[in-house]
């Protein structure tokens, strides 16, 4: 065990609710961003915030203290019960894909917005309304 | 079995990657392989569906592992009877834009192409998945390429509708996603028949909260206000196939979402009255937001989502007959308003501007289109003998059957509104006005034939509905029977 | 066979009491009016000569075929309400067809000939015809209203719609039914001003203004048979008033002609009498404009009327 | 097949054929939808009888059609009416434009018309009279040009929400007596206004609409007079009068009912509101100055008439309402029909433009004349039976004395605009415009002159109506009617003897036309309409003398406070209102992304906080 | 001769050439001018046409005043069966009350002409016979009876009610015997009285047939 690990288990009540402060902290920030920020790219910034939120505190949710990767190994069979969920972290790479073409695809149509309006100021992008 | 219900997904996705690579051997390949890919897909529903009848339903099992582990794809009734409509009215859009695409540059109809295949194979996955988070994948596919394709001319409306989608899409996923976690925590499982088997022993409290996740990030799919902002914008930007795929398929595909997660997974009391309020409220803001629109697709948009909040109105309801009504209507909403984005296209066309003003005396230009259009708009409001009377009956029987009077006075109110919008339209349009040029675009021989098989089937089923009530009303039954559908696909592994 | 031709026969002899009488009543009111005004007057057969001047004018103007009908119309809506209104109750010669139609048929009869009349007016062209077949069509919505409400003050209060069945009554019961129901009788009265077009109602064929109105085309013989349908019709409407209210005539307990010549005294004193109250009324009074009298119909006789109404409630046992 | 399925095939076939034969030859749309209608009213009046039924089942529903005396009798109307006004219409319509469509929605009209009496169960009623309400509403849009766009939203908006309210009347039946069929909701008391009230008001609401009922009856005028005339002809004629017969049917509980106090308040409302109604068509129609627009106040008046008599309940006012209905149909078809061909023949129908057509057009004078006094009331045509029967029926028997005096009032005053009608389009001078007029060709005075000689036959022989109106009351609940084939009876035994009247009318028009007319005829100058007096001074060419505006200014004045009550500016000003308050609220949708990001987020938040009211 | 030329005293090559032209007609076509060829419903009728004189009076000058004064309680002209008639489709006699003026000539025969037969024109006061005193003017006319066949003339300047009145009763004695009513006289010498006409009415718009 390395300091690193021994620290970790003296403080772990305290490192479960970073974890999930830090998530929800970004996912907050993130709506922050997207709401209240009137720059495009600014808001998309914010959507991805909120995306790694999201993807954070999956991810800390399949966490299981102490446990192992969920490898299934030769000599380790029984390695089932103290192993970290696998299924959050197959989701999450996924989610994170999804959330990388989104925000591709956002920048490149801020790229156009940006051509036809000469602005990226979202209050400016309402001619279609009503 | 030959064909399997993963055909419904794996054709157009292979095709949609085939494209380029096909348009190389050919230039014309991009607009022919999608025809042939969905006319497959329909082939596909009736395949299936007749298997149904008889054998009872399917679920199919992914990459070998079983269902509650794997991902599993399960046409019941309910399922089939929506794919094959989603794929049938998607084959019908693309005969009808088979030419429409021909005006388009050579390369961009390939990236139309690809994407519209994206959307039609995620709306289809997103119905026949049995697996939440596949379910995700789907609408994010769907999400996507919708984007795209609301931005896909490249002006500068279509950008800003695109971004407003995109930006509101992005809230649904994230919200999707969370609700996911949610309930992946309580339940252990990913799988919607688990889920809900497993669901009462879930905590009140973590059951609403997901659930209210989940209401937020599909009712953005469904067009639930308030969360419909995106939609005027993208249905009035989108290329009018897209504009009628949205209407057809993809709205489609967001409220069988909604349904899904509401009626199988969880087993809340009062969503259904919030199903019913909201879908009141979507309703009437949305036709009353249409009343005054100068935008004829715009106004059809605001008219999709008012249909989309009857539909929501029936299935809180949530009785037989409702559930009955509200696929009835689904499968009318979407072949009327295809009907209506088709001519209302060539409206378009003929006029250069998308304003309603500039449709006085159409129809000496364009008869038959005209002609579609009154039908449709007739259709839609729900007047006999077409196919929408049929649908806007049964729902209204239904809810009086639970005595809510005042809901049936609404909706009737509503469809007052409706019918003011519409028939202004078709008043325009069967003006007689003095002058008149021939008509510079007339209709092709594809989008005639697209265009009257849906008029035909709106007379035909309005004059005699039985010849498809039987397949909605097995849908209702497998739709609302969920103990069926849990042990169905928990035990037939 | 035979009662036919007494029927015929009767009608001829209506129809000439009525013209007779019609018209010496018009030379009449002349002569009142003359005397009244201090002047000697015309005499009293003055129309008959009018008449007969009128009927032998040389040349006779009309502007169309209607207007070449309108006397037409005329006499028929004269013949037909005479043939419905008991002269003289229970006569042979001068019952007619009292008991075939009833008052609401006679009140729409009556109609007939001024419409026919406007018509013919119409089709002159003149605008001051126009104009008076106007204010009289007003004028008609004016006053058939108290008219109507005195009308069915008496239908509910006698329970029978039919002119000779009132008359019954009267006889029957001795008593006339301005006693029984003097309410109704106002309203009528006032109603009947309207109905003879003399002042203060006659801005129908105001002469200056107008030019005599509907019959500023009509000259000769046309004209001549107009002013007899109207006098025609004054008999009319006096008889029927009195037939109404005040007991009608000719029901005596003499046989034959005594009993005939009888009744038609009393008729025409009852008439007469009843004809001097318009008389008196125009002889002093000066013009209402149309809606002025349109007015003065919907305020007191139409109040009188419905008075009459709740009173024939009251004595019908209704309310009260 | 059934045939009565054929019939309505036939129809609904022929509506399509029509349209396609338009594309191929426009001269033969016209006979051809007139051939379908006159072949369908063969059919159905040889092969089908009173009585008839039949039963089926589509979509899951038990549906019956089938015919009672008392639909039967509103058949005659509809398709007689039909054929006569296609007939018309195909000289009518000759050289306008889009005739395939103008037939074709007026063949699905009569098909709905036609299915509405129909029908013995409350789907078809409602299913065919939706049909019926867009079809007509496709022909009120027709001539529309783009001020009127408005006229046919209003008529298809009222009649929308009369139709949505008796199908909410319709639903509540099927919820609270678990049945779709007319009969046996009659039976099991549906339409008392004891137990469930809103569904007699609702479906009285929804019939009322369309026989355009006092505070609904804007639409009325404007579509009447906005479509083309031979639509009018059974736009007014008939199609009102499926509200009508529909009213008929609700009240059929009453008049079978044996307490009628209990529907003392209905009858007094609606029988107040068939009189508010007729007054207020009439003192609008007199003002109007197209003859058109005249016209079509005047049958909202005349249907007031109606809903008054239907509302008596008693024999008698009911014998009048189904008598004034048919009558209605016959005299205001005419009249149509004659307003029609003067549009066709002179261009216009506005009064103020024309005058003096009745030297080019004495045929249609003749038939116009004969309606008007048909419509006035004036014995001895068919008119003054109906009105006859309106009096006795509320003086003698439903004791309704202030009623009756303001029916009289309206028909009085329908005096006026009656010859303002006549003047306005065919008498007064003749003016150069209107000189290269010509009379109307001859399929269209025959249907004329053929709804002429019935309104005239009708008033000598009122009987011929009586015989059938009086087997349909005996349909809806009435025992024992007795009518005479020519004179009238009240309770009290007081008679009108038409016949006699009729005849001696005649005898001394005969009399009088010899000795008057005949005897100067060759003696008597005629002269044109310039020759009139005019202080001596002479009329020029360009001088109009027409006196053709503000025609009934002093009643105006007179009548002042009535004018205030514009129920149409009422309606236009909710319109607004509701139009503005709407557009207040569709700005929830800002156009900013923003926004709508944000709306998502608030409504995430609120639900959160609500979830316990919300969810269990 | 084409129309006067100057205005003033006319020299007398002219006043002989007028009194050529304007010689008045005494034309008895259509008159019935005997007793004994009146039959007897003729007698009759001209009984009641001498007691029903319905008058249309236009006011041409002056003496319009004269006229409501005879109809007053004073003189009481309705004795006589005179009384007005408000178009001259229903009058019998036309009174001409004093000079009259070219303009207000055409409006006389336009209404002369309406009047229907037998009609009586009475002619008031000197004005009306020669001038009078307006005998030089350049725009009255002096001698009615060049353009409409008058019946009665009544002298004096103006003629009192009591001449009114005896002017009446003298053209009740002209009806009586059949002497009275120039209609047809009129319409037989139309061209000559047209001619007349045309001279002194300059914007001449009557139609050409006397039927119109």
């Amino acid at each position: 065990m390395t300091e690193f690990q021994i620290l970790f288990e003296q403080h772990k009540d305290l490192i479960t609710i970073a974890v999930y402060g830090t998530s929800i902290a970004l996912i907050v920030i993130g709506l922050y961003a997207v709401l209240m920020k009137k720059h495009l790219i600014k808001i998309v910034i914010g959507l991805s915030i909120m995306d790694a939120g999201i993807h954070l505190l999956f991810v800390a949710i399949g966490y299981i203290s102490g446990g192992t990767a969920p490898i299934f190994s030769r000599g380790n069979e029984n390695a089932g019960a103290r192993m970290v969920d696998p299924v959050p972290q197959a989701l999450v790479l996924t989610a994170i894909v999804i959330g990388f073409a989104i925000t591709a695809l956002a920048l490149s149509l801020i790229i156009r917005l940006y051509k036809h309006h000469h602005t990226a100021n979202i209050d400016q992008l309402n001619s279609l309304k009503w | 079995m030959v064909i399997t219900p993963v055909h419904y997904i794996i054709a157009p996705l292979i095709a949609a990657f085939a494209i380029p690579l096909l348009t190389k051997i050919h230039k014309d390949a991009a607009r022919v392989v999608p025809g042939i890919v969905l006319f497959y897909n329909v082939i596909v529903s009736f395949v299936l569906m007749k298997h149904i009848r008889e054998h009872g339903m399917i679920s199919e099992v992914l990459a070998g592992w079983q269902a509650p582990w794997g991902i599993n794809l399960v046409v019941t009734p309910f399922t089939g009877y929506l794919a094959s409509m989603v794929s049938i009215l998607g084959f019908i859009i693309w005969l009808y834009g088979f030419r429409f695409k021909r005006t388009l540059k050579g390369g961009e109809i390939k990236f139309y192409e690809i994407l519209q295949m994206m959307m039609i194979a995620g709306s289809i996955g997103i119905i026949i998945t049995g697996d939440i988070f596949n379910l995700f994948v789907f609408i994010e596919i769907v999400g996507i390429s919708a984007f795209s394709l609301t931005a896909f001319y490249r002006s500068r409306d279509g950008a800003e509708a695109g971004f407003k989608y995109l930006l509101i899409g992005g809230f649904a996923s994230a919200f999707l996603l969370l609700g996911i976690i949610i309930i992946y925590t309580q339940t252990g499982s990913l799988n919607m028949a688990q889920i809900a088997e497993r669901m009462p022993d879930v905590p009140q409290q973590m059951k609403i909260i997901a659930l209210i996740f989940f209401l937020v990030a599909l009712g953005i799919e469904a067009e639930m206000f308030p969360l419909n902002g995106w939609a005027p914008d993208a249905y009035s930007q989108a290329p009018t196939p897209t504009s009628a795929t949205f209407a057809a398929v993809v709205s489609v595909a967001g409220v069988y979402a909604l349904i899904r997660v509401v009626y199988t997974m969880f087993d809340v009391e009062g969503v259904n009255n919030y199903l019913m309020i909201m879908g009141f409220v979507s309703m009437l803001i949305a036709e009353i937001a249409a009343i005054s629109q100068k935008n004829l697709k715009r106004m059809l948009a605001y008219s999709s989502m008012g249909q989309i909040g009857l539909v929501l109105i029936a299935f809180g309801i949530g009785s037989k007959l409702a559930v009955f009504g509200a696929l009835f209507l689904m499968l009318n909403h979407g072949v009327i308003k295809s009907l209506l984005f088709m001519t209302g296209s060539y409206f378009i066309y003929n006029t250069e501007d998308k304003k309603i003003k500039s449709l006085n005396g159409i129809y000496k230009k364009l008869p038959f289109v005209s002609f579609l259009f009154g039908l449709g708009a007739l259709a839609l409001i729900g007047f006999p003998p077409f196919s929408g009377f049929w649908s806007k009956f049964y729902i209204l029987m239904s809810a009086a059957d639970e005595k809510y009077i005042f809901l049936i006075i609404g909706i009737l109110l509503v469809t007052v509104i409706e019918l003011t919008y519409y028939l202004r339209v078709v008043g325009r349009i069967f003006f007689a006005k003095e002058e008149g040029e021939p008509a510079s675009h007339k209709p092709s021989v594809n989008a005639i034939i697209a265009m009257s098989s849906l008029a035909l089937f709106i007379i035909v089923i309005g004059v005699y509905p039985d010849l498809i009530m039987p397949h909605i009303q097995s849908a209702a039954e497998a739709l609302l029977d969920k103990s069926n559908y849990i042990q169905q696909i928990l035990s037939l592994n | 066979m035979e009662g036919i031709f007494i029927k015929i026969l009767g009608a001829f002899l209506t129809a000439i009491l009525a013209f007779v009488v019609g018209m010496l009543y018009g030379g009449l009111r002349r002569k009142v009016i003359a005397r009244a005004q201090n002047r000697v007057g015309p005499p009293i057969h003055q129309n008959f000569l009018d008449l007969m001047k009128l009927q032998a004018k040389r040349t006779n103007i009309a502007h169309g075929f209607m207007g070449h009908m309108a006397p037409v119309w005329i006499i028929i809506a004269a013949m037909t309400v005479l043939m419905f209104i008991p002269i003289l109750h229970g006569n042979l010669w001068f019952e007619n067809l009292t008991m075939k139609g009833d008052l609401i048929f006679l009140l729409y009869m009556m109609v007939f000939g001024s419409l026919g009349m406007a018509l013919g007016a119409g089709q002159s062209g003149n605008p001051n015809s126009a104009m008076g077949v106007s204010r009289g069509l007003a004028q008609l919505v004016g006053f058939e209203i108290p008219f109507f409400l005195a009308l069915i003050a008496l239908m509910i209060q006698f329970n029978t719609t039919s002119i000779a069945v009132l008359m019954d009554h009267q006889e029957a019961t001795g008593r006339w039914i301005i006693v029984d129901n003097p309410f109704a009788f106002i309203a009528a009265l006032l109603a009947s001003l309207g109905m003879f077009r003399y002042a203060p109602f006659d801005i129908v064929g105001a002469p200056a203004e107008l030019a005599s109105g509907p019959r500023s085309e009509f000259g000769g013989k046309y004209l001549g048979t107009m002013m007899t349908g109207g006098a025609v019709f004054a008999f009319i409407k006096l008889v029927m008033y009195v037939d109404l209210f005040l007991g009608g005539a000719g029901n005596n307990n003499l046989e034959g002609l005594a009993g005939t010549a009888l009744g038609l005294v009393e008729l025409l004193v009852k008439t007469f009498l009843l004809y001097m109250i318009p008389v008196f009324i125009g002889l002093v009074t000066p013009r209402f404009r149309t809606e002025q009298a349109i007015q003065f119909f919907w305020k007191w006789p139409t109040f009188f009327g419905i008075l009459a109404i709740v009173w024939a409630l009251y004595k019908n046992g209704t309310i009260g | 097949m059934e045939i009565i399925a054929i019939i309505l095939l036939i129809l609904l076939v022929g509506s399509f054929l029509t349209y396609f034969v338009d594309s191929f030859n426009k001269k033969w749309t016209g006979t051809t939808a007139f051939l379908i209608v006159l072949i369908t009213a063969g059919i159905f009046f040889t092969k089908i009888k009173s009585g008839y039924q039949f039963n089926f089942q589509l979509a899951g529903l038990d549906l019956q059609w089938g015919l009672t005396d008392y639909s039967y009798y509103f058949v005659y109307i509809i398709l007689g009416l039909s054929v006569l006004a296609l007939l018309y219409s195909i000289k009518y319509m000759e050289g306008k434009a889009r005739l395939g469509y103008f037939y074709g929605s007026f063949i699905l009209t009569v098909l709905g018309m036609l299915g509405v009496v129909i029908s013995q169960d409350f789907v078809s009623l409602f299913f065919f009279w939706e049909i019926m309400t867009w079809a007509s509403f496709l022909l009120v849009i027709y001539n529309a040009y783009y001020k009127i766009k408005t006229k046919g939203i209003k008529y298809m908006i009222f009649s929308a929400v009369g139709a949505y309210a008796m199908f909410t009347a319709i639903v509540f039946i099927h919820v609270h007596y678990d049945t779709l069929l007319i009969s046996e909701a009659i039976a099991k008391g549906a339409f008392n206004f004891e137990q469930y009230i809103y569904i007699p008001i609702f479906l009285l609401l929804g019939f009322g609409i369309k026989a355009a009922v006092m505070p609904f009856h804007v639409w009325a005028p404007p579509a009447y007079a906005k479509s083309p005339m031979s639509f009018t002809t059974i736009f007014s004629g008939a199609m009102s009068k499926m509200g009508v017969f529909g009213i008929g049917l609700v009240f059929t509980s009453f008049y079978l009912s044996s307490n009628p106090e209990n529907f003392f308040w209905v009858r007094t409302i609606l029988g107040w509101m068939g009189g508010i109604t007729a007054v207020m068509g009439t003192i609008y129609a007199l003002i109007q100055t197209d003859a058109k627009k005249l016209l079509a106040y005047s049958s909202v008046a005349q249907l007031g008439y109606i809903i008054v008599g239907l509302s008596t309940g008693t024999q008698l006012g009911v014998m009048a309402a189904l008598y004034l209905a048919v009558i209605h149909a016959v005299f205001k078809g005419a009249l149509f029909m004659v307003a029609g061909a003067v549009e066709k023949q002179a261009g216009t129908t506005d009064m103020t433009q024309i005058s003096g057509l009745i030297r080019k057009m004495p045929y249609t004078f003749v038939v116009a004349l004969v309606s008007i006094i048909a419509l006035a009331g004036v014995p001895p045509l068919g008119g003054f039976v109906g009105k006859w029967l309106l009096y006795e029926a509320l003086i003698t028997e439903s004791n309704n004395y202030i009623l009756v005096v303001v029916v009289f009032f309206s028909s009085t005053a329908a005096f006026m605009y009656s010859y303002r009608f006549l003047f306005g389009l065919f008498l007064g001078q003749e003016e150069k415009e209107t000189e290269h007029v010509k009379e109307a060709p001859a399929t269209m005075i025959i249907p004329m002159i053929i709804l002429a000689i019935i309104a005239t036959v009708a008033g000598a022989y009122p009987g011929l109506i009586f015989e059938p109106a009086a087997k349909a009351m005996q349909a809806i609940g009435f025992q024992d009617v007795t009518w005479q084939m020519s004179s009238l009876t009240n309770v009290w035994g007081d008679t009108t003897d038409l016949f006699l009247i009729a005849m001696l009318i005649f005898a001394v028009f005969i009399i009088s036309f010899v000795f008057l007319t005949l005897k100067g005829l060759k003696k008597t100058r005629y002269v044109g309409t310039k020759d009139i007096s005019t202080s001596g001074e002479l009329p020029k060419e360009w001088e109009n003398l027409t006196f053709q505006l503000d025609f009934f200014k002093p009643f105006e004045r007179a009548a002042a406070p009535l004018y205030k009550m514009d129920m149409n500016k009422i309606w236009k000003d909710l319109g607004k209102n509701l139009e503005a308050f709407f557009g207040f609220f569709r700005k929830i949708y800002t156009g900013n992304g923003q926004t709508y990001a944000l709306y998502i987020v608030i409504f995430l938040v609120v639900l959160l906080l609500f979830r316990d009211v919300l969810f269990s | 001769m084409s129309e006067i030329k100057s205005i003033g005293i006319p020299t007398p090559e002219e006043i002989k050439q007028a009194q050529i032209d304007f010689a008045p007609r005494c034309t008895s076509a259509g008159r019935v001018n005997d007793k004994e060829t009146q039959g007897m419903v003729e007698h009759i009728l001209n009984f009641a046409r001498k007691h029903s004189l319905f008058v249309v009076a236009y006011g041409t000058g002056c003496g319009a005043i004269e006229i409501p004064a005879t109809m007053t309680s004073r003189y009481d002209a309705e004795r006589f069966g005179i009384r007005g008639a408000a178009t001259p489709r229903q009058a019998d006699v036309m009174l001409i009350t004093g000079y009259l003026s070219t303009k207000t000539l055409k409006r006389v025969i336009r209404v002369y002409e309406q009047m229907q037969d037998p009609k009586y024109v009475i002619a008031f006061g000197s004005c009306a016979i020669n001038g009078g005193m307006y005998f030089d003017s350049y725009n009255t006319i002096n001698a009615l009876d060049r353009y409409l066949p008058v019946d009665v003339y009544i002298s004096g300047c103006m003629p009192r009610p009591e001449s009114v009145i005896k002017g009446f009763v003298k053209l009740q004695e002209l009806i009586k015997n059949g002497n009275a009513g120039n209609g047809e006289a009129y319409r037989s010498d139309l061209d000559w009285y047209r001619k007349n006409q045309q001279k002194v009415i300059k914007n001449w718009d009557f139609p050409d047939n006397y039927n119109w």
